[in-house]
């Protein structure tokens, strides 16, 4: 268990956890992206704009 | 009138039929092309997979590690490009390369990080390559043209100092569009279909928004992206926009004839 | 007066000091870079031996057969040209690559047989794709440089409608005498000295053929072509050849300042 | 044993001749470029430029 960086409420994590993965905070909806796994470290996950192609 | 032609950069597609409509072109030219292919065959020849990620939309795309990047730099400005302005050059066009990167041709912001989407989950991956086109160097094809060159652009891009990827789709719409030209988009298939299973239905090209909404409508699979180049060019000032078949004997002048 | 600056391709061989000096000249610059090593890097990333072959009278050189060419033009107008254009557009030189196929830059006649010897005995290798430079279009030069661009240029040149090797020193010497310029080359070695064992001997310049002859007589070793290159230079009217060492701190103003 | 094509002489080759080598007709003094092996093949070897550097 972590704690959510907006909210403060424990976030969920599974096993298999991975850096650059995004979960979603099911307390407040905020998106955090993993950048450690041991420990476990949260960030916000940045906006990035999606653009149709490269 | 100046035009401005896209055309692939696969060096299986015989481009020779493009290359002598170039040469018998009465406007001056700029031509645009891509290369995905020899950026995938050099990777091969490298022993590296190349690497495409899906976005959270479902849109997919390469990621451009600074490895690819460098494989990137060899294929395009490198390997393509240098034919092409050799095989333009024996059909009497005095053809003169550029990368994106050459004068500033093409300039914008980088994009380094990208949301994907791997075995159903949400990630972000940095280090990617890759930009979008915010500037065209106008000056510097108008400087070529105005000697009698025809410049023969290519991706990469300039972006915050470094050269990275960008579609080339794209960026013959910026090319287009800084230039009010009208663009030519070759491809390997026959054109956009408002039916696609009935041949007689092909869009031969847009003029209007109207027009292009229905295009749009009709587009599907990879065609999207070139709709979605086209109308960037459109709106960015290109006088016209035509897709056409590269297979087609005089695939450019067919195109314009269509087009006008 | 118009400044020619021959490079090192090696991207090992950091250019900054170089890049720096170039965005402070006062003069026109024409920058020529070969990349020898970062093709020995690709062919070797492919896993490809590269050929060097011994002619007759003892010279080595690179044997470039179809495969190997394809792997220099992504070498040199793909990988090196990008990069130098990159780091002189960030270094504030509004820089243009070019390959001496560009607008028929580099132009003359091919020798695709080459008699080498190997294991002592004499032989004719066919396939070769090397050339000599007859000619040079400085016009294409001259427009980019009256509107404010540096050309980048680099091998390969375009011989009988193909893009072949040829010699970078050779081609920057070519340049220098087609503006009628001053030739700078910098080399990573600190350059000629009539007695090789002691430094205050070094051969800054060269103005005179009395000077050139003495300089052909100290050259040695792979010096022996940077000699032969600003003899060429010097013959085919250019103004000054300085062979200068890219390790000093400003390379090309302190170059000027001894040659001039 | 094969003739010099220049003066028709015999000209004598070595066991381990190979396609591209260039071989001098004692006789004449011609140089002959071996076009094939098996049969052996001569033709006068061409006069090649030679340069001091590519
Ligand atoms: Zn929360
Ligand atoms: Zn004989």
């Amino acid at each position: 268990m972590t704690e959510c960086i907006e909210c403060g409420a424990d976030v969920t994590l599974h096993d298999d956890l991975e850096v650059g993965e995004i979960v979603d905070c099911a307390t407040c909806g905020a998106e955090l992206e993993v950048l450690g796994t041991d420990p476990v470290e949260l960030d916000t996950a940045p906006e990035l704009e999606e653009d149709w192609g490269e | 009138m100046t035009v401005v032609v896209k055309i692939g950069g696969a060096r299986a597609v015989n481009p020779e039929g493009a290359l002598a409509d170039i040469a018998e072109l009465d406007e001056d030219c700029v031509v645009v092309h891509g290369g995905s292919t020899a950026v995938d065959d050099t990777l091969d020849a490298m022993g590296t997979e190349p690497e495409y990620v899906e976005t959270p939309s479902g849109v997919v795309g390469r990621f451009t590690d600074e490895e690819t990047m460098d494989v990137f730099k060899m294929a395009l400005p490198g390997l393509v490009n240098t034919d092409l302005v050799t095989g333009l050059q024996n059909a009497g066009v005095d053809a003169v390369g550029l990368s994106g990167v050459d004068g500033g041709l093409l300039t914008g912001k980088r994009k380094s990080a990208v949301r994907v989407v791997e075995d159903g989950k949400k990630k972000i991956r940095r280090g990617d390559h890759s930009g979008t086109i915010q500037d065209v160097n106008a000056d510097l094809l108008d400087t070529l043209l105005a000697s009698g060159y025809t410049p023969v652009a290519s991706p990469p891009m300039l972006a915050e100092g470094t050269a990275v990827n960008t579609d080339a789709d794209r960026a013959a719409a910026a090319v287009a569009g800084a230039l009010g030209a009208t663009l030519v988009v070759l491809t390997d298939v026959e054109g956009v279909y408002a039916d696609p299973d009935d041949p007689s239905t092909r869009i031969e090209s847009v003029e209007t928004p109207a027009e292009y909404d229905a295009l749009t409508d009709a587009a599907e699979g990879f065609m999207t992206r070139k709709v979605m180049a086209a109308t960037e060019a459109l709106e960015s000032g290109a006088r016209e926009v035509v897709v056409a078949s590269a297979n087609a004997e005089r695939p450019i002048v067919t195109a314009l004839d269509a087009g006008g």
